[in-house]
């Protein structure tokens, strides 16, 4: 563990910041506030910030429609999100994206996606960009257990072994895409088994360990920078809540989020160890709770009080010339 | 006749076509659900519910979840069809013939011809559709002028329930692949439909309202826009002629033509994107098909030259609109 | 001015716009050709030879060579073109966008709009298209009815040399993603092309010939055959416009318009099936934006609606033929 | 080996007639007689064969761009075939599909296909057809190496894999897809062991020998036949020709095929084989070559007399109903 006190701070902000935005979504989902349909990261949020915390603005991610975690990690905008998500003038894609459709380029995130198994393809092309820059950036493409099912998913991991692309394939398997499970839906039941049938590097950790995924995420991205070609991480996780807000999560045993909610909730395993180390205290942590509590109170308030986008802008932005 | 929901119409004929046909198969992701999970059996029943009860009714064996593989769902539609199975595929959204529309256009669709009419592919490809749910630019598409293009595919897309069950029922015992369209916003909608066996031919379009002044043509949830758009305008006196084509491939021109015939003005209302759609097909098949008919330019009413926007401000504005309608029925009255 | 082929012009064009923007990338199968192999490097240059030399111009970093995989081809480009390169990417036959159409039309298309402008996504997918070498129905099809259709989509389809080289220059410049479309007949056909620097700018049309009774619209090599009938119509005093719009997206319907102001009739030629194709969506967008100027019938010339047959006499039957624009033109003129 | 003398003179008269249609193709090609471009299966005869040797007309199988060996060694009419790749009226298909269309329904062979990656999802379909069947019978998938790189197929093998099916993706890798070599193109340079990954057994053999391949798919067939899933097999050979007719094969050194040709021929390992055990003799083998080549002879002559389409076919055989 070579994290200093700032940045286990940071890790422990992020990961809290992207929690408590998906429990307040929660509760704004069920007031019928926001549009659309909107798939919350709880549960997930080591995986995102364990992965991101290597990366700097100008390394890439691309992600999926459970976006809202590995934006926050990239560093975008809190606020900004929470607009976009209310569908608003001012969010980050001026309300035309939406939960599905958030991205930041200025922070390196290519865009969550809504079509399962749209980001691998593109994070081949963002490694392809950085390898002819030569400027030793990296890609992480992140997907989900069912995403690792799609056929444009196995073209560019393969196309990413053939051109030797510093791109790192995250598998968040949470056991369930949509209403099936893992088990059911990779035929072998083993994606990084898989990934390795491509010829990379793939490795297995837990989810719910920061730590775990931080070390193994360092150690790969070591060796995409070293020009090794690209690696695969499948990290076992949960989410804790349906697969979109409102599911009525019927393919699940009636305990089973509570269940985990106590044996896989990466914040309190964080909280566990870095407080029996020693390495942050009690008081610290809950000041940064405070802190992000904070934070999302505003950018809810901001979102529910900003201005919706003009009609106009429906014709705009579909072309950078006419 | 029951008053039914049009997912209420679907799903009955699908229980009903596959107890009487066991080479009906349905196929797709969650269209049963729950399969690897801690949970009950039949999680989902397809998440609009359509294939609802399918898989305790008929097994595992003729109710298939897959994963999320879009390009083998089609694909295995397409064997199965060969081997002499009638399947039914469910993408979630139409969205997805992205990922899966080589076996959609270049498979399923040209074998039949590809093979000198030595087989034939009766597979069927249900779509979710349309906008109106705030749910981005890759959940609303319509879809279906891209596959109407397409030689080889029949093409269903029912703005109601009574239709839904006619549609879906003919395209079961027919012997050509079919991609059907279910609007989304019109899956909660209820009418009257006929119970017992009740097939609408693909081809024949519905002269849902008759009018004097000006011919509507309407597709989908457009259909349910037109007739509020009509109502607006019975209060100043004009009617019009509303048509649902009901299938676009194959398109009932006659119908049409046979309406301009009396009112030669012409309206057509198509939620997709304005090029290449079937409202500007529509209008070009009837400049040169029916010229002589027309009195007045025919008034072309669809989404804008745009992907399709969140927002919900946005949304609403992008989605053709009843007014948008009656202001383009009252244009061309006045031409 | 130099005489060169389609082919030659298009492949100048890669060459000079590599060595002048640094940004620009070339990817697909066999681009270069020979990666893996016992032979030479830079086996192929492209299966059509588009490609040819920039392998060795260029080397492998910007030249590069994929297994068969269109989703991660037209993928890489999306990417690349986000992270501020501008990719070149081939399909080998249109055909492919089957096996790609997702990252087209759902990712590249969209990411602007969906991403509030706050990217640009200057992609180029170059596709061969189009019947005529009895290749059969999964390698023969036009294709650009459906990325027409794609809000987001530019769309360039050159019907000789010149534009070829100025539609590309164009393209290469720009900062949106553009689907190009080559006639796989037209490769080996020459013209005059300008020297040096050449642009055609997107969404005006060329009025490749004038003349008096109608006005003729026809896309890639349908222009050359529309040339070829009106030679023969001359005989007969038959004199027409004949407009190539070059760009399907934006689409030039001023030139059209104006010159049916002098006409008032008008002959659409596309290679493509009928529904929904680009000369149904002319004819569409002329009868509700043009319906004063037209004094006859739409005529719609076009290939059936079936797929591309193989035997060398189904194909030539398939393909509009001058003679079949001929008699459209002669019906129309004496309307 | 199990094979009987009869069955062994039945594998070297379809391999027989299968090198000598390509051949015989080959030549007329050149002379400018047949429309379209062709794709030759010269020297992978063992392949189709040794695979299609155990399936009975009910069985079923997809094939490739590169499809007369399939379609030969699946007991499609010769003659047939023949016509339709001179685009005649009474060919296989009418005319209308052409040397990249074939397809015989009563042969179980549901045609070849011009879309790399277009028949193995496909061959699920069957699959799930005849496993409802409970017929017990199976679907052979054939591809090549470049198209093992195509996203349809992965996620057709995931499939197969997912429901179980009785179906075997055999790849014929001939070094090639188009102009690229096959190290280069599959990432990890291992068709097997990557469909391994997918969770199911792969099995590799050389395909220049009819009774390795023969023996091997047998195994795997039994496997299938006993509901244990789908299973791969991954055939190592070469192609004698270009990829298409008219193909410079630049990509190639000048000596190879000539090499390969001594080192590699199906026909040649086959008859030294059987001679050498004693169990066919060459004058019966010759007997074979006789026959076959008056039966090429007759297939292309009729071809060429025959009479093409009638242009009124082209609106035909779009739709059952119209
Ligand atoms: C191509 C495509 N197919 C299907 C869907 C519908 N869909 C959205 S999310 C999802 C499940 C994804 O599962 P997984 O990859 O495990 O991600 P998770 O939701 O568990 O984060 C599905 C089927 C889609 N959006 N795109
Ligand atoms: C989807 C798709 N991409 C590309 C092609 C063009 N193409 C035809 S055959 C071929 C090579 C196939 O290689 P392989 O699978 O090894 O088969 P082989 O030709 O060696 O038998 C290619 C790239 C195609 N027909 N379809
Ligand atoms: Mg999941
Ligand atoms: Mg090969």
């Amino acid at each position: 563990m070579t994290l200093q006190k700032t940045e286990l701070l940071t890790a422990y902000r992020l990961m809290k910041t992207i929690r408590e935005f998906e429990e307040r979504l929660h509760v704004e989902i069920a007031t019928g506030a926001i549009p659309g349909f909107t798939h919350l990261y709880s549960g997930q949020e080591a995986i995102a910030v364990g992965v991101c915390m290597h990366l700097a603005d100008d390394d890439y991610i691309v992600s999926t429609h459970r976006g809202h975690g590995h934006c926050i990690a990239k560093g975008c905008d809190v606020i900004g999100m929470m607009k976009e998500i209310y569908g608003r003038a001012d969010g980050l894609c001026k309300g035309k994206g939406g939960s599905m459709h958030i991205a930041d380029f200025d922070k390196g995130m290519l865009g969550a996606n809504a079509i399962v198994g749209g980001g691998p393809p593109i994070a081949t092309g963002a490694a392809i960009a950085t390898k002819l820059d030569g400027n030793g950036k990296v890609t992480a493409s992140f997907g989900g257990d069912g995403s690792s099912n799609q056929g444009t998913v196995f073209e560019a991991m393969n196309l990413a072994v053939v051109l030797k692309l510093p791109t790192l394939f995250v598998y968040e398997d949470n056991g369930y895409g949509e209403h099936t499970g893992t088990s059911y839906a990779v035929g072998s039941d083993d994606i990084a088994g898989r990934c390795a049938g491509f010829g990379m590097r793939a490795e297995k950790v837990d989810g719910a360990d920061f730590f775990a995924v931080y070390d193994m995420a360092g150690d790969l991205f070591d060796q995409l920078r070293r020009g090794e070609g690209p690696a695969a991480l499948e990290c076992a996780i949960t989410r804790f809540y349906g697969h979109y807000e409102g599911d009525p999560q019927k393919y699940r045993a009636k305990d089973e989020v509570a269940t985990f909610r106590e044996t896989m909730d990466c914040l309190r395993n964080f909280r566990k160890r870095v407080t029996d180390e020693g390495w942050l205290t009690d008081a610290e942590l809950d000041a940064v709770d405070t802190e992000v509590m904070a934070l999302i109170d505003d950018a809810v308030e901001q979102s529910k009080a900003a201005p919706p986008p003009d009609v106009s802008e429906v014709l705009t932005d579909v072309y950078v010339t006419y | 006749m029951t008053v039914k929901t049009f997912r209420e119409a679907l799903n009955e004929t699908l229980h009903a076509e596959m107890a009487r046909d066991s080479k009906i198969i349905v196929l797709g992701e969650d269209v049963a659900g729950g399969a690897g999970g801690t949970g009950v059996e039949e999680a989902a029943g397809g998440i609009f519910g359509v294939s609802s009860g399918l898989f305790k009714a008929f097994g595992a064996e003729r109710v298939i979840d897959t994963p999320i593989s879009e390009s083998a769902i089609v694909g295995a539609a397409a064997g199965a069809a060969l081997a002499g199975y009638r399947p039914v595929a469910e993408l979630m959204f139409a969205d997805f013939i992205g990922v899966s529309m080589d076996q959609l256009y270049n498979q399923i669709a040209k074998f039949r011809y590809m093979f000198g009419g030595k087989t034939q592919c009766p597979a069927i490809i249900r779509m979710p559709t349309g906008a109106g749910m705030n749910m981005g630019a890759q959940h609303s598409q319509t879809i279906y002028p891209i596959v109407t293009s397409v030689p080889g595919l029949k093409v269903a897309i029912p703005s109601n329930a009574a239709d839904a069950k006619g549609l879906l029922t003919t395209a079961l015992r027919g012997d050509d692949p079919v991609v059907f369209f279910e609007h989304k916003a019109l899956y909660p909608r209820k009418c009257d439909v006929p119970d017992g066996d009740y097939l609408v031919p693909f081809g024949e379009a519905a002269l849902v309202r008759e009018g004097e002044h000006a011919t509507v043509v309407a597709l989908a949830r457009m259909v349910n826009f037109a007739e509020k758009a009509l109502d607006a305008l019975a209060a100043d006196g004009i009617t019009a002629d509303l048509i649902d084509p009901r299938t676009t491939s194959p398109l009932d021109l006659d119908t049409i033509l046979e309406s301009l015939e009396a009112t030669g003005r012409l309206i057509i209302v198509d939620e997709s994107n304005p090029r290449c759609s079937v409202a500007s097909d529509i209008a070009g098949l009837v400049a040169s098909e029916g010229f002589d008919l027309l009195k007045a330019p025919v008034q072309l009413v669809t989404a804008p030259h745009t992907p399709v926007p969140f927002a919900r401000e946005l949304e609403r504005a992008y989605v053709p609109s009843p007014d948008d309608i009656a202001a383009a029925v009252r244009k061309v009255v006045a031409y």
